[in-house]
């Protein structure tokens, strides 16, 4: 059967998230949120799930609907402050001690994340010694600098922004858009991307940023929906 | 004797910023030296998320949301720019390969220790980003910052009392009173404010300074603050 | 009773290939699977060098010396088909992304050890290339060999004589006389060459045979020996 | 002063690399090899080199000349075994005892030299593990699987080809010529690369496959010459 894997609604790209489940959420800086997908998930309400996200409270992220609609059990990602005084969703429930938290530097996230899917259990790196960081990891020291083991990161599910993809999943991002998606969804069982334009015609080889063997689910949101608040 | 302000202390950082470097700003002062590099150094500006490369901020017509530097301001690509991804951005910056980092700090230590991540707002949640790795692994980490806190509390310490980002990292300080090179033997001042004299500056400091031979006055363009 | 050839040893390793699947096809026997995949099944055929899609061989007018397989075979693309780096490539494998690798070997062990990149060939240099990775972090490793030596020998063993590739990875061997999965209890015969008896195939088998329940005869086209 | 990473001859390309240096080779299968610059090597003749090259025997690679010229003292690959009976250059001088050999996972050899660009001292993988790469190798269980701690690969120089760069280094390289390039042009402290063609203008951002800011100089060699024996 020829390979297609575009999908017609945000049903079929979530079919199977289940309670528990590890997601990890892509975009930064305002650029990359998966937000179509992220508000369908919220609305489909799997319980105690593991966010892997680089920011817990970024304003154009919609990352905070899973937040508030009570669905998060623990966030792993290397920024977790609201802007300004006032709490953010995630930080009131922070406080309350109904989340739980691992803020990691954010090259030692990412890292983890392509470790997770490149097959690589653990790995050293500098950053972090002789700080907060360092408690309770390993710390060995090669050619005369310390350094702490991290392990890698793997999730359920992955749910990624991208500009165009083509039936077999193929993506192309538009400038910052592909940040943490590409190792995200090489690190995940079911990858998940929500695009401007799911073509069917395949990507000519050079415009491809991401291939499409690491794509499961591919969904058209038409142009700029996704983004933003 | 006017210290220096934010733009200003921006300026003098940018003033060192050699031909041909790749540079990482930080957050608040850093992000400003973009606007004073000396116009015959020919510099690349990386972000965090994967630009390389970074140009002036993106007028109305052009701002793009997808164009963004890590502060999410929307920006321009300079000619020759080019984008990765997070992972390739952080091998870059992990493995050393970005000459010099600016970075904005409310402590340094004697040492070179560097806290810039937690202030100890009660209750905020944390922001790590990408500190900890440019601190880490960057040959060269400036920090630009204020001399002392608001109610004047020293910033040069002996050592940091708030969480660190790393340690032994920071090679130069660049505040609104001075200029200070982290020595093995700690603080070097280079450059003073005029019309402070070294006993004013060493009063404000949390840490034995010492004095270059060739020590200058610190000196900036009138700048509208920032 | 005439043993399969090697293009219908392909060919049987070929027709399990699932559709959808992204497969890796060795040196030797396995490349040629690529030409008996059946037309229903949509499969892409990745090679270590990055290209994931490998379409048919070159033909001389569209031949370029950049577009070539792990074999240095000039290749073209099929439609949908991408090329990454080294790095990427094996992140690919070593991340377990590869759904099938079909290997040549020398020998394989009962507990599914394999011995395929170093026959013991006296002053030739060595050569592991990707089969390392791919034998020991792609979910299904097949292997597709003569069921013997030239001299008669078993490959079939209770334990590999030769260098190993990877330990506890063969899933299913595909040879001239059988198709024998590895199953945590040793070798299991699925299908057995007309012709040939249980006993011979034993006799020509290194380790313990145990057959299916629904053994069937190993079937084949005329095909041209490769 | 404007960047510009254009050389104009090989003599400058190779200036400074020194007896002892430890030079990285990218190209794979027939594709990618730096073979103006291997050869302007073997030409300016350092001794006591440590190769870092995917094969050492491959027939369409220059690096022969540098092994035949005796000036190469260890050979870091996956593949060292020439074609048919006969011995290859590397194959004879190995067998005499004149040549070091460490022959690795090719997985592991490209993973190696990634981590030493991205500053990762060492990781661990799943591969070797049972087999003779095992020896002298520290070996640990992660999730219930044994795997091997690998250290990082860094090197002075890497000799890579591309397609086309521009004044910046930047580069886009031909269907299956990058393989190695990328992640050895971040290992080494000196950066070259020959090219088909050196712009004067910028390559366009969405064609830039390896960024310029991890390349030294840039030598244009014009259409084919750098391809074949």
């Amino acid at each position: 059967m020829p390979i297609d894997k575009r999908v017609n609604s945000t049903a079929e790209a979530l079919h199977g998230v289940q309670d528990g489940a590890v997601v990890m959420i892509s975009g930064f800086a305002g650029a990359g949120f998966a937000n179509i997908l992220i508000h369908a998930l919220a609305e489909l309400g799997p319980r105690d799930l593991t966010l892997v996200v680089n920011s817990a409270t970024h304003p154009l992220s919609r990352t905070h609907e899973l937040i508030e609609a009570g669905l998060v059990r623990k966030v792993i990602c290397s920024a977790a402050r609201g802007r300004g005084r006032d709490l953010s969703p995630f930080e009131k429930l922070w406080k309350e001690g109904r989340i739980e938290l691992e803020c990691l530097p954010q090259g030692t996230f990412s890292e983890r994340i392509r470790a997770g899917g490149a097959g690589i259990p653990a790995f050293y790196t500098p950053v972090g010694v002789g700080t907060e960081i360092e408690m309770g990891r390993e710390v060995r020291r090669f050619n005369g600098r310390d350094c702490v083991m991290e392990e890698a990161i793997v999730g359920d599910v992955a749910l990624v922004r991208a500009n165009v993809a083509d039936r077999y999943g193929n993506l192309s991002f538009r400038y910052a858009q592909a940040n943490f998606g590409p190792a995200m969804l090489t690190a995940c069982k079911l990858a998940v991307v929500e695009v401007c334009e799911a073509r069917d015609e395949p990507l000519p080889q050079t415009a491809i940023q991401m291939p499409g063997s690491f794509v499961d689910r591919v969904f058209a949101v038409g142009d700029g929906v996704g983004e933003g608040a | 004797m006017t210290p220096l302000n934010r733009n200003q202390i921006a300026w003098r950082a940018a003033q060192d910023i050699r031909d041909g470097m790749l540079v990482n700003l930080g957050i608040g002062i850093p992000s400003h030296a973009a606007d004073f590099i000396p116009p015959d150094r020919d510099v690349f500006v990386q972000s965090e998320n994967g630009i390389i490369g970074c140009g002036a901020l993106a007028g109305k017509a052009e701002a793009d949301s997808d164009l963004v530097d890590a502060s999410s301001r929307r920006i321009t690509l300079r000619p020759g720019a080019a984008i990765v991804d997070s992972v390739a951005s952080f091998a870059m910056i992990r493995g050393g390969h970005i000459d010099v980092t600016i970075l904005g700090a409310f402590e340094v230590a004697a040492k070179g220790d560097l806290a810039n991540w937690d202030s100890g707002v009660p209750d905020k949640g944390p922001l790590i980003g990408g500190a900890m790795d440019l601190a880490a692994c960057t040959g060269e980490v400036w920090v630009t910052m204020e001399h002392t806190t608001r109610s004047g509390g020293a910033r040069l310490l002996d050592a940091c009392t708030l969480k660190l980002t790393a340690v032994r990292c920071v090679t130069r300080v660049y505040t609104d009173l001075a200029v200070v090179e982290v020595t093995p033997e700690g603080f070097l001042v280079h450059e003073i404010l005029p019309g402070l004299s070294r006993e004013e500056l060493q009063a404000r400091t949390g840490a034995a300074l010492r004095f270059a031979p060739d020590c200058r006055t610190l000196e900036a363009p009138p700048l509208a603050a920032a």
